[in-house]
């Protein structure tokens, strides 16, 4: 049986994400990691940041002391000002989020089922504080949900499973997960490997989350399996 | 002539009575009406129930209010930050109770408040938790949920400028929740950096119209902004740094 | 049996309205004659005017030369901006009179019932186009909701009634019916005279009105009946 | 590079299809988008929806579509006019469906259906003509009808300025139906009097953002505006009224 060596770092993954966001896309990146998908956009391609805090083109973090604690992102991070920003509430933001207008967003995840149901707020532990934030709008509303997650957890449980088992955040509203070790699409026959990094294999992945996995790679690389 | 300018925060939350629903408004910090809140905890109104996007966080603004046990529950998105040890502290204690609804649903519930829309049904939040128990119907093919507006009692906003009608421009994202949270309350307080003399804010620019707001407060320029335009001067919790202040006048 | 003399004009009626709206009431005009109330207002007494096309602080008709064509009330007259106006779309304008923040409208009338129950923008009949335009929103919208009407049409058929018969614009939604003859006030008990005009009596408005009306006058005047 | 920006009117209309639902922007003649109208009369798309809140007036714009026997159906609230007689005339003679609504449900359909709402309850014409057959509830003891978002094909919208991402602000009272119509269709065309440049339009004050946005096309100056600042110079119809000029520049 193949074993999975380790994969792409998060900052890796981030770029190989960026590559797929096509010019003039409007993008949520969500908070936590996509967030570096960002930096890893080309200066001169023009791709519309959405915070759902209510402003388009947002650019990336301040220089040191130029922090204008009034320009913070959904990750209450400071943040810039890109020409052609604009500013909103919070009603008319998530407008836009469940009206469907935004291209692309990019979620972290703890599982994402084979039905592209999503559960990314809540373990289910009876201890632990809900937070929902504005993961369950993006997940219902943008065009195209990405997740942006580790293949595994750190005990290898797999995160890409047949079925949720901690709460759901959506039904059905992912398209693709980008993981450390491969890119995966949500089709109608479950997952679907679209691409491999370094040594993984289908194979190796079968074996690490005991899936079904079908061979959709749409652009077969030469180190595949 | 209408002049809803107070004189101070003391007058401009006067008159809030223990068990009111509060609005307030704000996003993290950004936005958070610092002033007002402190001067309601001042004030004394106990046993509030609080709408907000979040819990507080470290001990300054919602989160002291929390501190001092006058929040008897608290509607928001997203209580769990790093730093909203208080009100974690609290909620495991069994102290306050928790309405968690997804921020988008929670912007239109406020939104349908101030618009006088009696319910509606939304895509976002079907299949999971946060729907149980709610009305459920297919339209156009797609699941919705059933949701009602939220209404307050009182909006506690912090805006930028506004004149002594209650005119209201805000800056940058500290907008987020103010212009829903001052349409959908009985009793809208706002407290801006600077009162301005009616006619002075371009008509055309306005977002929150005075006939939202009852009361205005100016409380005075943050430290990282002269004239409204930012000089740099402030860490990310809004606290003066003034090893960065650009170019600044000390006896502005 | 008393007769009605003629009341007072269109203007002078307006004008009687002005009086009763306190200084820093927001203010919807509607269409047509209640539209004089505007130029009653005197210049001092700070009243907000509302136009349901995304205007607060509309001021009065511009001077000749002056005309803006993208500056009209709700009667697609050309009008002008005082200071303190602001601008917004129509979803937030008519969120304004459903959400109940608009303190008074007036509006005109075809018929009002002593329920409140008001019909201004149909006449039922089978060749008319119908329009209702923002009649119905201000009807259920308004915190008070006042007509300024004639009390009989040419044919001298009452426009209060018991029962309107023209297809209705909101059920139960007018406080305050000012007449070319009286004021009345919409109470449980029905009709209440609150004010008489010139040399009417309430025997005179039962006579020509058909209806039960009580004497609710709040100030008699000493030409009263 | 991202541009929205079409070099004419007839591109900006170009594949607009027979049978589409069209939004088209204004209330009377102000925000109405009389330029797009014309190339769309041009393009000769027919059995069109068309979302309005009149029914057109005089023979120019909306009007003119209508008499062209373009449009099938006119979904307003407001068809009524004194000048309205080009759709008096056709709506009598059966040769065009009416659907009518009330101005706010109007404008909430509209924008219902650019926020995903599924439907909404309102009070609104309960217990009139406009309410019969619609669902009805009470809520919090009021009566409420259930409305259904209203979506469309294009918009064709009306503003002042925008950038080649197109960000869009408005003048006056010409903002009307124009953001939300925006964001409800599926493709929107704004026609602006100048395209600046991407970062010239300050990011507070935009109105409609870019992302409703897919066309732009710049129309020219209307006569009474320099510099978008009024100079007086038109009748209440928008036609140009020279001799009311105030200091216009000819060479300009």
């Amino acid at each position: 049986m193949t074993v999975l060596s380790s994969g792409l770092s998060r900052r890796e993954l981030a770029a190989r994400i960026a590559l797929d966001i096509p010019e003039g896309s409007v993008v949520n990146l969500g908070i936590g990691a996509p967030t570096l998908v960002a930096d890893a956009i080309p200066e001169d391609v023009e791709v519309v940041l959405h915070t759902e805090n209510g402003m388009l083109a947002m650019g990336p973090a301040p220089v040191p002391g130029h922090i204008d604690p009034d320009l913070i992102n959904a990750g209450k991070q400071p943040v810039t000002e890109r020409p052609g920003a604009s500013y909103f509430h919070h009603a008319d933001s998530f407008a836009m989020m469940r009206g469907g207008h935004l291209d692309i967003c990019v979620l972290g995840a703890f599982q994402i089922s084979e039905h592209g149901d999503l559960a990314n707020w809540h373990t289910g532990a009876a201890d632990a504080i809900p937070a929902v934030g504005g993961a369950m709008d993006l997940a219902i509303g943008a065009r195209s949900v990405w997740v942006m997650t580790d293949l595994l957890t750190r005990d290898s449980t797999p995160k890409l499973v047949t079925q949720c088992t901690y709460p759901l955040t959506g039904l059905g509203c992912v398209s693709r997960v980008y993981t450390d070790h491969a890119v995966f699409d949500i089709t109608p026959a479950g997952f679907a490997v679209r691409e491999l990094f370094g040594t993984a294999t289908i194979d190796a992945l079968t074996a690490a989350t005991g899936l079904h996995l079908r061979d959709g790679r749409v652009v077969p690389l030469a180190d595949g399996s | 002539m209408i002049s809803k300018v107070c004189p101070s925060v003391a007058e401009a939350v006067a008159g809030i009575e223990d068990g009111a629903t509060i609005m307030i408004g704000g996003f993290g910090r950004a936005g958070q009406p610092v002033e007002l809140i402190d001067a309601l905890l001042e004030q004394g109104a106990c046993e509030l129930v609080v709408i907000n996007n979040n819990a507080g966080n470290g001990n300054t603004g919602l989160a002291a209010l929390l501190a001092a046990g006058r929040v008897r529950k608290i509607i928001c998105s997203f209580p769990r930050q790093s730093d909203s040890y208080v009100f974690d502290r609290l909620y495991r204690a069994g102290k306050i109770e928790l309405e968690l609804a997804p921020q988008g649903t929670l912007a239109e519930r406020i939104r349908a408040a101030g618009a006088g829309i009696g319910a509606f049904f939304t895509p976002t939040g079907f299949g999971t938790p946060l729907a149980a128990g709610k009305e459920h119907r297919v339209i156009g093919g797609r699941d919705h949920v059933l949701e009602h507006p939220l209404h307050a009692d009182y909006a506690l906003v912090s805006g930028h400028l506004a004149d002594r009608w209650g005119n209201v421009v805000y800056r940058r994202t500290a907008r987020n929740f103010g212009p829903i949270m001052a349409a959908a309350a009985q009793s809208t307080v706002v407290q801006v950096d600077r009162v301005v003399e009616l006619g002075a804010i371009d008509p055309e620019t306005v977002v929150t119209p005075g006939i939202f707001v009852d009361r205005v407060v100016g409380v005075g320029e943050r430290t990282w902004l002269r004239e409204g335009a930012f000089v740099g001067a402030a860490d990310a919790e809004g606290n003066p740094n003034p090893s960065t202040i650009e170019s600044r006048d000390e006896n502005r």
